[in-house]
């Protein structure tokens, strides 16, 4: 009897792929993440109320901001290079500067807004 | 040089769940990790499985996971590992037997693309070659020295999610006839590799090619096999 | 030995998809959204969001130029921000964004449900889902 | 009977050769192909430099010149029929490769690209001429992959991972085999009219080798335990340029596009052995030469190796020496980007394995044990033959490494190997087709798989005192020393002791693995036997022949000698003892006479 097929998670994420893996798994997360918001988003303003006001709380929450503009901003950035890579496939051989590129503009932009909402959090 | 082995061991015979052996072992830092294996087979554990064939990274025997990546065993030297080593079977394949997996869906998918050459237009006149210009042979040349060893679609995640997705080697096997301008069943491939199961699935990750032994750009023949689908460009 | 030939295949020999087309409409959507994006926050600095709104504010707006996310901040007179003009513009950034979003999940579920019938009842209720988001969405934008 | 297939030809063994002749045999009978690796990890994917045919597509050749280079590199051992016919059906053999689909290197004019091997020479000027065609240094992979892709094209059966353990003769006829799946370690019989042996070589009884772990000899040894003969087993080749210790193969296409041989003291030493050709003679020649100037001390740091050098600056001073010039007439240069797309793989190998570049290093290497010359006797259709008179035996073929037709006789010059693969692969799939048309089934016997069954028991009942892998690793180290490049009586018959203390020691070793599922430890054992078989007959057939002859030189016979040895061995198994007999040698067109380069 063979051992089945299945990767579970664990096996998959201690598999040492690097630099594209990682904005991989990033990218998947942003998706799904801003997907569910836009839902959330979208039937909140929809069913207004109570409903309403209690999205419009989790929206507020700062943890929550953090982590949608996380999505927002990596998903954006990665999914751009994401493009150009794969409607130009010659350029893919600059991968690994590409990468370095997409974190050298994700981190600062995404370091200022974690402070200015980190900040506003402290200071309301 | 002092290392030590972790083997991921699994005999169906015997076990019934699979677990680590470790192994302490005294060996130059110019050594294969297949020969760390064969020495491990012949001095410590005779039932160790594992396959091999060349020993010198050509035949594909050999690719499993050394340290949480995918490698050839023979094409791997201790001094490029370090002291501590873990070897594990691949991903995404069942395992029958320590570091043996079940090749078959891999060549199965291999088996799919029309990995073969195609082209029923008569001769040449003068019965001699088909000419190709060295620009010709050229396009495709890095998708022809694939060796079939599956380091690329074991480490695919795509792959890992199901096996149905034709997975890089397929695709790098659909890319060296496409490009190839003596072929003439581009038409048909792509029909092939445009399914839910082909390109549409890869989600650019590179562990294909950096797992490569054969340094192929996997990514890249994918992605001019994407365009290929949409534009019909085949040169 | 001539010049290389340059070789291209008719459609109709090779059977362009739906796979594939999602897979363009996927990469160009993503262009697109960031057009639109880029004109709304335009669109937002001209209309004087220099100095009413905060960033995040015009990040907003720019996300989705719709009149609820202007509601909240500093702007006198928020007539011109919705207009038909914008509610058009937010109503396309919606049907782009929630085509994308949404082929987004279906693929990633196509990585995992591989019998031709799960992927079957992901599509339709991909579709179900889509439809109902952009009719709501819709709604919200032109009657707010 | 539970595991009983019916085929009309088996093939054992799916390299070039067996690819080839089952694409073949499949044409015209249905046709079964069984290996122990899946297809492409054969060996055949190994061979690096080129095939050979007398194309002349960048400058005059012909057939008769490829001929003749190749009696003469067997030092007029091979059978001048059977070469005359090979070296002729060469280029349809090449077109149809082309006509594959196989990516050859090309000319600017579009046609196929052949470079220089040792050996191969224009008769008139004595000079080496472009006869190798070749896919970068990957030709044999390239001839795999085709293949293999070629038999998928035409739904081919194959039965991977199944590793033949017996042959089936039943009234003087081949009946089929026997073999283990190695996935449930089931035994499987195969009921078959025509069986083809192509099961490669058995390298991996020396020491430093460039052949596979499956280079077990598994064919050969077969045969023997079945009663039938091995030709001239004593001529193994050593090629010349291995990758020092490791034995990896840099292939001789590195000298073909230049490179030179560096003993320790910076001198380029291949002149005073082959004046004309130098660096690119035979493959003998080059090793002895390398042996001959670390023996007299002119190692690199008095060790036992030489360097290559290939840097592209070497490469233009020292053709400029020899006069080489490009098909054009101008003087021959090369530059370190065309190196490096003409032997990627070579590059790869240093830079993995050794870690030097060799555009700007010398790479140290030493002779490796490389080609089986000798083994099952066959015509030129690839028909298994018996005697001393070439009695064919009904129904059982052998093409590839493991056939002995013999076109390589004492000496294979580079590329040859290739195109016997291909030539021979394909007549012995047209023979056996034809043959199992018109042949019956034998009625099998009534126990097929006891024979295979009683080898794997005694290797599980021994005492269990032994342990394999030792008495693998002091066999390869005796062969490649005593057996090797040079011989003598003293250290053959010292061998052969040996060899006999092996065998004995092997009836009583380890098997800790008690399980069926792939139980490689089982397996590596019995291949061991098959080596240890082998091995006895190579040492047997070595000590008796006393003159020194292609890949076969002994120290105590140095000469050559055509009056007493020009003729080929015949070994059989009886009783655990080697007999021998001998066969005349086939010649034709071309007299005996001395072999100078
Ligand atoms: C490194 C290297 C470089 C070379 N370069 C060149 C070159 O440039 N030019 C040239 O002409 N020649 C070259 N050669 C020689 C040539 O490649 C080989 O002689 C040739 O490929 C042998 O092919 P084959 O078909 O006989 O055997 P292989 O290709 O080795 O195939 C043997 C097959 O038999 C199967 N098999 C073996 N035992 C069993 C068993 N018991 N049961 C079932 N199956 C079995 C194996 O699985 C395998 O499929 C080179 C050789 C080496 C080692
Ligand atoms: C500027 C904005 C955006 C850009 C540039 C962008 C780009 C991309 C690209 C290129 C992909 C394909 C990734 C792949 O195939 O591997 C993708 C996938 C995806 N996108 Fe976007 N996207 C954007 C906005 C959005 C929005 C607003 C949503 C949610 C509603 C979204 C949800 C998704 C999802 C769920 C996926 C699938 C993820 C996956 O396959 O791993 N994207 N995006
Ligand atoms: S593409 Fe590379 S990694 Fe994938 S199977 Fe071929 S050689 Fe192995
Ligand atoms: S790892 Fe997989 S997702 Fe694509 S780039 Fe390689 S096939
Ligand atoms: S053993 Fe052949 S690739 Fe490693």
């Amino acid at each position: 009897m063979a051992l089945k097929r299945n990767v579970s998670l664990a096996s998959a994420l201690r598999y040492k792929g690097q630099g594209p893996m990682l904005t991989y798994i990033l990218h998947r997360i942003g998706g799904v993440g801003m997907a569910v918001f836009v839902t959330v988003h979208i039937l909140a303003s929809f069913v207004g109320g109570k409903a309403g006001i209690f999205a419009n709380s989790i929206y507020e929450n700062w943890l929550f901001q953090i982590f949608i503009f996380f999505c927002v901003l990596f998903h954006a950035i990665n999914g751009l290079r994401i493009t150009i890579s794969d409607l130009w496939p010659k350029l893919i051989q600059h991968q690994r500067e590409a990468i370095w590129v997409e974190w050298a503009v994700f981190l600062p932009i995404y370091g200022i807004a974690v402070y200015v909402i980190i900040r506003a959090a402290l200071g309301g | 040089m002092q290392v030590t082995l972790k083997v991921f061991r699994y005999n169906p015979d015997v076990d019934k769940k699979w677990h680590y052996e470790t192994y302490n072992l005294d060996i130059e830092e110019t050594e294969r990790i297949l020969d760390l294996l064969e020495l491990v087979k012949g001095h410590y554990d005779g039932s160790l499985s594992f396959r091999r064939s060349c020993a010198h990274g050509v035949c594909g025997s050999d690719a499993m996971r050394i340290n949480g990546r995918n490698m050839l065993a023979c094409k791997t030297l201790v001094r490029d590992v370090g002291d501590k080593i873990a070897v594990e079977p691949l991903l995404g394949l069942k395992v029958i037997k320590d570091l043996i997996v079940d090749m078959e869906p891999f060549f199965d998918n291999y088996k799919k693309v029309l990995p073969y050459f195609i082209n029923d237009s008569p001769l040449p006149a003068d019965g001699k070659e088909r000419l190709q210009s060295p620009g010709e042979r050229a396009r495709f040349d890095d998708t022809t020295k694939c060796i079939l060893c599956a380091a690329c679609t074991t480490s695919c995640p795509s792959f890992w999610g199901s096996d149905d997705y034709l997975g890089p080697a397929a695709l790098v096997a659909a890319h060296r006839f496409i490009f190839d301008s003596r072929d003439e069943a581009a038409s048909e491939r792509l029909r092939i590799i445009s399914e839910t199961s082909g390109v549409a699935r890869c989600h650019t990750v590179y562990n294909c090619t950096m797992a490569c032994p054969r340094d192929i750009q996997i990514t890249r023949a994918i992605g001019e096999l994407k365009m290929a689908t949409l534009t019909g460009k085949v040169d | 030995m001539t010049a290389t030939k340059s070789k291209s295949l008719p459609l109709a020999k090779r059977g362009l998809n739906f796979e594939m087309l999602m897979w363009i409409f996927t990469r160009l959507s993503a262009l697109a959204m960031y057009a639109l994006i880029l004109f709304a926050i335009i669109g937002a600095l001209i209309m004087g969001a220099r100095t009413q709104m905060n960033m995040a504010d015009v990040l907003r707006w720019g996300f989705m130029p719709n009149l609820s996310h202007v509601q909240n901040t500093n702007v006198p007179d928020i007539a011109p921000w919705s207009t038909p003009f914008w509610r058009a513009v937010a109503s396309l950034l919606l049907l782009v964004a929630t085509a994308h979003g949404v082929h987004g999940l279906v693929v990633i579920c196509d990585d995992y449900i591989v019998k031709p019938r799960g992927r079957q009842i992901v599509r339709l209720i991909s579709i179900v889902f889509m439809i109902a988001m952009i009719a709501i969405g819709l709604y919200v934008v032109w009657t707010l | 009977m539970a595991n009983v297939h019916e085929f009309d030809v088996v093939v054992v063994g799916a390299g070039g050769s067996g690819l080839m002749a089952g694409l073949y045999a499949s044409r015209g009978a249905k046709t079964a192909v069984i290996s122990k690796l899946y297809p492409t990890r054969s060996h055949t994917g190994a061979a690096q430099g080129g095939i050979s045919a007398a194309f002349g597509n960048l400058e005059e050749d012909k057939p008769e010149w490829h001929t003749y280079d190749t009696v003469k590199g067997s030092d007029y051992l091979g059978d001048q029929d059977a070469i005359e016919f090979m070296c002729n059906e060469a280029i349809d053999a090449v077109l149809e490769l082309e006509h594959m689909g196989l990516p050859f290197d090309r000319t600017p004019e579009g046609r196929i690209l052949q470079r220089n091997f040792g050996g191969h020479t224009n008769n008139e000027t004595g000079k080496p001429v472009r006869r190798a065609c070749h896919a970068a240094d990957r030709t044999g992979h390239m001839i795999l992959q085709t293949l293999y892709q070629q038999c998928l094209k035409n739904k081919v059966n194959f039965f991977d991972e199944y590793q033949v353990l017996d042959l089936l003769l039943v009234n003087g006829k081949a009946a089929g085999v026997v073999a283990v799946e190695l996935a449930t370690g089931e035994l499987h019989t195969f009921h078959a009219k025509a069986v083809i042996f192509a099961t490669g070589g058995h390298g991996r009884i020396f020491e430093v080798t460039s052949n596979a772990y499956a280079y077990t000899g598994d064919g050969a040894a077969i045969l023997l335990r079945r009663g039938l003969p091995l030709e001239d087993m004593e001529f193994f080749q050593f090629h010349p340029t291995g990758i020092y210790k490791l034995g990896i193969l840099i292939t001789e296409g590195v000298r073909g596009e230049g490179g030179v041989l560096i003993n320790g003291k910076g001198e380029r030493f291949m002149p005073k052995y082959a004046s004309h050709v130098k660096d690119l003679a035979s493959r003998d020649v080059v090793s002895r030469a390398i042996y001959t100037e670390i023996r007299e001390g002119r190692g690199v740091n008095g060790q036992n190796y030489v360097y290559l050098d290939s840097r592209p600056e070497s490469i233009i001073k020292y053709a400029a020496e020899d006069g080489r010039t490009n098909p054009d007439g101008s003087p021959y240069t090369i530059t370190a980007e065309e190196l490096l797309k003409k032997l990627p793989d070579i590059v790869d190998f240093n830079r993995v394995y050794l870690g030097i570049d060799p555009m700007t290093q010398m790479m140290p290497i030493q002779p490796t044990a490389h080609y089986t010359m000798g083994g099952i006797p066959t015509n030129k259709f690839g028909e298994v033959v018996i005697d001393d008179k070439n009695t064919a035996f009904p129904g059982l073929y052998a093409a590839g490494e493991c056939a002995c037709v013999s076109v390589h006789g004492a000496n294979r010059l580079g590329t040859n190997s290739l195109l016997d693969l291909v030539v021979f692969g394909k007549h012995a799939g047209l023979r056996a087709a034809e043959y199992a048309k018109q042949a019956d089934f034998q009625k099998l016997p009534d126990d097929p798989t006891a024979e295979a069954r009683a080898q794997f028991d005694g290797l599980r009942n021994g005492s269990g005192k032994e342990n394999v892998f030792d008495i693998s690793r002091e066999m390869k180290k005796v062969m490649f020393e005593d057996v090797g490049i040079y011989r003598n009586e003293k250290g053959m018959k010292a061998a052969i002791e040996k060899i006999a203390e092996w065998k004995e020691r092997f009836k009583h070793v380890h098997i800790a693995d008690t399980g069926r599922v792939f139980n490689t430890e089982l397996l590596n054992a019995w291949e061991l036997g098959n080596m240890l078989e082998v091995a006895d007959v190579i040492a047997e057939c070595a000590l008796n022949r006393k003159e020194s002859r292609g890949g076969h030189s002994r120290e105590d016979f140095q000469k050559r000698d055509d009056v007493n040895w020009l003729k080929h061995t015949l070994a059989w198994k009886k009783n655990g003892k080697t007999e021998i007999g001998y066969k005349p040698v086939t010649i034709t067109k071309y007299q005996p006479k001395e072999r100078v380069y």
